[in-house]
């Protein structure tokens, strides 16, 4: 147990960059999301989405 | 009275140009001396009173004294006066100069005097100028407050700039 | 323009032009900086003069007031230089030239 | 200095600058420009050597002269005029009289030989208020009156760039840099004062806090000479890392925040179609960036494992704490990051 | 583009909190993981060639092979400086380290913007950090010297691309690289089109670097550390074919005479250049002019904007970036042994390192564009695209073809063959990690034999 | 593979202590006949001055990472597993598979297999009539 804290010691900082991808697929996420908020609504497309079905970007 | 205003007006440039002209500091403190007097005269002439006694008094009775004393301090062996050669040419360049600017801007006066000449004023017991300084002890609060801090800095000012540290020292030429 | 300015200009212009010309004293320079004060300080009594108004006035006093600082400032600058560089010689102050 | 006698300077300091800046007359300003000059002057002359004394009289005698001019123009403005009001000269001749009085004070490049020779000779200290806080009281006087001759502002401007970089290429001393370093921003500010006064500002706002930045970081290091920086690595390392970002981003280098008001300078120009005043601003800004890249080199760049081009100086002189340095770090912060966000900053001004 | 952006800024803590002992594995590590996800961009699925949009940045097959390149050269900076840092303190390898980082950083979102003055200002911030790398860790007093000749270059060029762009601004009220492309011609009178055409193209020509305005190329190379020189001859250089292909864009319908003394210059250039590299008896030098030679190339491409020609250079500015990256890292391992970049005083290091030798021949080959490689394919590309242009091109292509093989030749055997001087004779074996990080430039170059079409740009 | 080779140079920290190297002469030096150019580049008794020991010395499994051992290892573990079996290989294989993208490979393809059968069948590689004219319905005049 103590060996396994030691090696949280030493090797902790190898958990920023993982981090900093979970975030950043997160935030890329949500602003996927803002940009797409009219992409399946528009007169183009002229329709709303039926409950279960795909949306057509991705 | 305009006559004698022309004189004092061209009194005052003579005097200035005695200054400008690069003298030893005892001729310049001498013209300064002369402008401040014509000057005063010229107030008058313009119907002030107080004025020109403040101007008189400051000028005169503080000012000069002090410049006297300075000169003193940088006194040297042979001043230069207005009649050694490198202040002649100054002298006649800026006669020529202010000549040239006069003539030039001659014909161009609207109306010789400008304003006017306060004739009337003497029969006021109080004339505009005393009573402006009056005013600015009655109303003008902040800028006699603010004049008072200026005099005030000057003090600590001059006195920090002069204080002596160990080294230095008043020396002739 | 008139008379009156032209000569109160004409006084200034030359205090500068004595000023920013030839010096040989700092002393002198500071007589040329009082003799422009002296004309402003002139102008500007002329002008209330002229003008007859009680708060104008008052404009003479300060500047007169502040023309005073600005002297006796210049004058202990002037103890001091001689202090430090033995005499109030404009060519003397030549210490921070490159 | 007596403590007491130093708040008395440091407050009419304040109080000049306030009074400039709060006077719709000329009296007035006049009177702050007058105590602001007065108050400075003992703390120019305090350490009473020859340098510092000298420095003082220049000082002295320029900003009473310029002080006295702007009178004068505006004494007759009133004559021709009747009115003493800042905002509302219209006199072509004494309205250009007083912008040259005004850039006088500033220092600005045909009127600029003093300001190299006043900062060489005080302290760092007082270079810093020099530098700073006694250019905003003209600056804002230069603001607000009407420019009536637009190309005066435009030659003045693009000159002061061009002297300010070429002045600063042979110096060694680190104040006459810095003194030419200010000559040349504040070309940048007279040069788009007319198109946009918001701009100006903004640009005197990032200059300030480079120049106390770079003042604090010269006054931490004890460096006034660029030989004296090569051992800046010893006394103060953080400094070392930092300092050329500091003065890359005097130099207007893009990620840095100096950056910005030339970029909005720049901008304002084109839209205003001066294209070709932009292109010979931004490229004689090239010449001032020479100068704090060759200051970069001595500082950090040229750290001792590796060969030295100057010599080293065989005394160290140790970093001293000032009561300024707290600000250091506030003021790198402001020189190096603040670009991205000087969009939203300049719209608090505007 | 967040997904690899904040690992990469992320990398900059990882670099100053790791332990000391675990500092270069641990930013190794996750330099290599972020280069994998960076391989994502390489997915295109967008109907419009732009894909992974966000309001700033996005990416396009032109630019996405230049993104993962740069993902690409961090691990291997990384792996090349660790033995000339070795002697540095802790605190300058962790801002060594942060300056690689920054530089990848910037460099990503040059390539990532949509928006051209962000791209002119991560344009410029890539100066920074490089500056710093060459002036602080390279090793002879010049250094100073060519980070001023870099930085001054540089600016000097690209300062009226600012207000080029600017103006543009102006003009047609957006600078978004998505909408530009469909507006019209921009109508400016003809005296000012020369003007803004040179002005938009001259910082991207300086920065590639045209002949002419070469002169700073060579001294960076020279003088730089290795993760200098290969960064700058990787990506940097890439940059001002990159942006050039940008401005192209908008500069399309103008003045199409203008480019002719260009081409004149970029043509004459691929020969001066390879023929100094014929007489050149520094290896970094060497490989500096050479990749002045193929930038020329790059440069003619681009300026006759044809469909192939875009193609040709982008496949030659990838090929190229890995080949003399490749080149660098060789010439640095000879120089770590010898301390010296002089070839006469290094010959023969086949007979010392028989491995690396073969490094050396196949980076050389790579050079030379022999046929299966991507660098064939870009040159080829290019001189049947110029051919089209005008027939007489092909003096030119084919003699610096020619040349170029002959002084990748006299490289191979100056540095490899030939006898052994006496002051060579003990040296260090060459090390796994040299091996290594020659692997990773090569392989990668190998593999894209197989699937070119990943650098092709939008072209195919 | 890459490793086995590196320990190529494993020799040389035993020959260190001798300055002559294989590279020059490997016969006995006899007395004072030893090569005088190498005398001159290695004088015999100034080797114990400051010259660059080599790593090998200390770490004979020296892969160029770090002078210390444990170091050493992990950083080469890592690199060459991040570096080969992560980024080259993993990312090969996600390139290679990459979605066909707007069908291009398809199309090409499509294009040699037709190609190839037109040629078997001794067509001309390509009609001057793309479409089939009959299959195209025009607008009829009275359209117009």
């Amino acid at each position: 147990m103590v060996n396994f804290v030691a090696l949280v010691r030493e090797h902790w900082v190898n958990i920023l960059v993982p981090a900093g991808f979970v975030i950043g697929w997160y935030l890329d996420r949500l602003q996927d999301q803002k940009l797409t908020t009219f992409r399946n609504k528009s007169a183009l497309y002229s329709r709303e989405l039926k409950p279960g079905e795909e949306v057509t970007w991705k | 009275m305009s006559y004698l205003v022309c004189v004092l007006l061209f009194g005052l440039m003579v005097g200035s140009v005695g200054v400008a002209s690069n003298p030893s500091p005892y001729f310049a403190a001498m013209g300064l001396v002369m402008v401040s007097g014509v000057g005063c005269g010229v107030l008058i002439c313009f119907g002030g009173s107080f004025l020109p006694l403040v101007f008189f008094l400051i000028y005169l009775g503080g000012m000069m004294v002090v410049f006297a004393f300075s000169a003193a301090l940088s006194a040297e062996p042979y001043p230069y006066g207005w009649g050694n050669r490198s202040v002649k040419m100054y002298v006649a360049a800026y006669v020529l100069g202010v000549g040239c600017a006069w003539k030039v801007l001659l014909g161009k006066w609207s109306g010789f005097w400008g304003g006017i000449l306060d004739e009337s004023g003497e029969l006021l017991v109080l004339r505009g100028d005393m009573m402006g300084v009056a005013a600015m002890h009655d109303v003008g609060g902040w800028m006699l407050v603010l004049g008072g801090l200026g005099l005030l800095l000057t003090l600590f000012v001059v006195l920090e700039l002069v204080r002596g540290v160990s080294r230095g020292g008043l020396r002739t030429v | 323009m008139t008379p009156i300015q032209m000569t109160f200009s004409t006084m200034f212009l030359l205090g500068l032009m004595g000023l920013t010309f030839h010096r040989t004293h700092l002393l002198s320079a500071l007589l040329c900086l009082e003799s422009m004060m002296l004309s402003l300080f002139l102008a500007t009594s002329l002008w209330a003069l002229q003008l007859s108004t009680i708060n104008i006035a008052t404009v003479p006093m300060l500047l007169l007031a502040f023309s005073a600082c600005e002297a006796s400032s210049g004058l202990a600058l002037l103890v001091a230089t001689a202090r430090t560089h033995g005499s109030d010689h404009m060519q003397n102050l030549n210490l921070l030239q490159c | 200095m007596n403590p007491y006698l130093l708040i008395v300077l440091l407050t009419s300091l304040g109080l000049g600058t306030a009074l400039t800046l709060s006077s719709t007359h000329w009296l007035l300003a006049w009177l702050g420009l007058e105590v602001g000059t007065l108050a400075i002057l003992p703390l120019m002359a305090q350490p009473h050597h020859p340098r510092a004394t000298e420095a003082a009289t220049k000082y002295f005698i320029v900003q009473a002269t310029a002080a006295a001019t702007l009178l004068f123009a505006a004494i007759n403005n009133a004559w021709l005029q009747g009115h003493w009001d800042i905002q509302h000269m219209s006199h072509p001749l004494f309205t250009s009289m007083i912008t040259l009085a005004l850039l006088l004070k500033l220092g600005l490049a045909p009127m600029h030989t003093w300001m190299p020779e006043v900062i060489q000779g005080v302290s760092l200290n007082t270079g810093l208020i020099v530098s700073t806080w006694q250019k905003i009281a003209p600056f804002i006087l230069l603001l607000q009156i009407k420019q009536i001759h637009p190309p005066l502002l435009t030659i003045i401007g693009l000159a002061s760039i061009l002297i300010g970089g070429w002045g600063g290429l042979n110096q060694t001393q680190l104040r006459k840099i810095l003194a030419y370093s200010s000559i040349a921003h504040l070309g940048w500010m007279v040069l788009i004062l007319q198109h946009s006064t918001a701009l100006a500002t903004f640009a005197l706002l990032i200059y300030i806090f480079m120049t106390s930045a770079t003042f604090i970081t010269l006054k931490k290091c004890k460096a006034t000479t660029i030989n004296m920086l090569t051992t800046t690595w010893t006394k103060a390392p953080t400094i070392t890392l930092v300092a050329p970002l500091m003065l890359l981003s005097l130099g207007g280098l893009p990620p840095l925040s100096g950056f910005a008001p030339k970029w909005f300078i720049l901008q304002e120009l084109t839209q205003q179609n001066f294209i070709p005043h932009a292109s010979i601003a931004a490229l004689a800004a090239l010449l001032s960036l020479y100068y704090y890249l060759r200051l970069s080199y001595s500082i950090t760049l040229s750290l001792s494992p590796n060969n030295l081009p100057e010599c080293l100086q065989w005394r160290v002189n140790y970093p001293i704490s000032t009561p300024l340095s707290s600000a250091l770090p506030a003021a790198l912060a402001l020189t190096l990051f603040l670009l991205p966000l000087t969009p939203s900053a300049l719209t608090l001004i505007i | 583009m967040l997904k690899i952006l904040i690992p990469t800024l992320l990398l900059i803590p990882t670099s100053w909190l790791a332990k000391a002992k675990w500092l270069w594995p641990t930013t190794l590590l996750h330099s290599f993981i972020i280069t994998l996800f960076s391989l994502a961009w390489l997915k295109n699925t967008s109907e419009t060639n732009w894909s992974t949009l966000n309001p700033y940045m996005a990416t396009d097959p032109l630019s996405s092979p230049l993104l993962t390149l740069t993902c690409w050269l961090l691990p291997l900076m990384i792996l090349a400086s660790q033995n000339h840092l070795a002697q540095d303190p802790l605190v300058r390898q962790r801002i060594y380290i942060t300056l690689l980082v920054t530089l990848q950083l910037s460099l990503i979102m040059a390539f990532a913007a949509t928006e051209l003055t962000m791209f002119y200002v991560m344009f410029e911030t890539t100066l920074i950090p490089t500056l710093i790398l060459i002036t602080r860790w390279g090793n002879q007093m010049e250094r100073l010297n060519a980070g001023t000749y870099f930085l001054f270059y540089t600016l000097a060029s690209s300062l009226p691309l600012l207000i080029t762009l600017l103006a543009l601004q102006n003009k047609t009220g957006t600078l978004s690289l998505l909408i530009i492309q469909l507006l019209g011609p921009i109508p400016i009178s003809p005296y000012v089109n020369i003007i803004w055409w040179t002005t938009s193209l001259l910082a991207f020509l300086v920065k590639m670097p045209l002949y002419g305005v070469h002169l700073w190329l060579p001294k960076a190379h020279v003088e730089a550390p290795i993760a200098g020189s290969m960064i700058l001859a990787a990506v940097l250089l890439k940059l001002g074919g990159y942006g050039m292909m940008r401005m192209m864009l908008i500069l399309s319908p103008l003045a199409k005479e203008l480019c002719y003394p260009f081409i004149i210059l970029a043509l004459w250039g691929v020969l001066m250049t390879s023929s100094i590299c014929l007489r050149q008896t520094d290896l970094k030098s060497l490989i500096a002019y050479s990749s002045v030679s193929h930038m020329g190339l790059v440069a003619a491409a681009i300026l006759i904007q044809t469909p192939w020609g875009l193609t040709g250079a982008l496949i030659l500015m990838i090929a190229h970036g890995l080949t003399s990256s490749a080149l660098f890292c060789l010439a640095n391992t000879n120089y770590e042994r010898t301390h010296s970049r002089t070839m006469i005083l290094t010959r023969g290091s086949q007979m010392i390192l028989p491995l690396m030798a073969t490094w050396w021949l196949i980076t050389c080959l790579a050079n030379l564009a022999l046929p299966p490689l991507p660098n064939l394919m870009g040159e080829l590309i290019i001189i049947s695209a110029l051919l089209g242009w005008s027939w007489w091109t092909i003096i030119f292509t084919g003699a610096g073809a020619l040349i170029t093989a002959t002084y990748s030749l006299y490289m191979y055997l100056m540095t490899q063959r030939g006898p052994v001087p006496n002051h060579m004779i003990s040296m260090n074996p060459s090390h796994s990690r040299e091996h290594l990080l020659l692997t990773l430039h090569l392989l990668p170059l190998l593999l894209l034999v197989f699937k070119p079409t990943t650098i092709w740009g939008s072209a195919y | 593979m890459l490793i086995r080779l590196s320990r190529f140079g494993l020799a040389l920290p035993r020959l260190l202590s001798n300055p002559q190297t294989r590279f020059v002469s490997q016969s006995k030096p006899s007395g004072a006949t030893v090569s005088p150019a190498l005398t001159e580049l290695h004088p015999v008794s100034e080797k114990a001055g400051h010259e660059e020991v080599s790593p090998f010395v200390k770490n004979p499994d020296y892969h160029g990472f770090s002078t210390d051992p444990v170091v050493d290892e992990w950083n080469m573990r890592v690199a060459f597993f991040m570096g080969i079996s992560v980024a080259l290989v993993i990312g090969g294989t996600f390139l290679r598979y990459l979605p066909d993208h707007g069908m291009r490979e398809w199309a090409r393809r499509e294009a040699e297999r037709v190609i190839l059968q037109r040629e078997k069948e001794g067509l001309p590689v390509i009609d001057e009539n793309y479409y089939d004219p009959n299959k195209i319905i025009l607008p009829s005049a009275e359209d117009k």
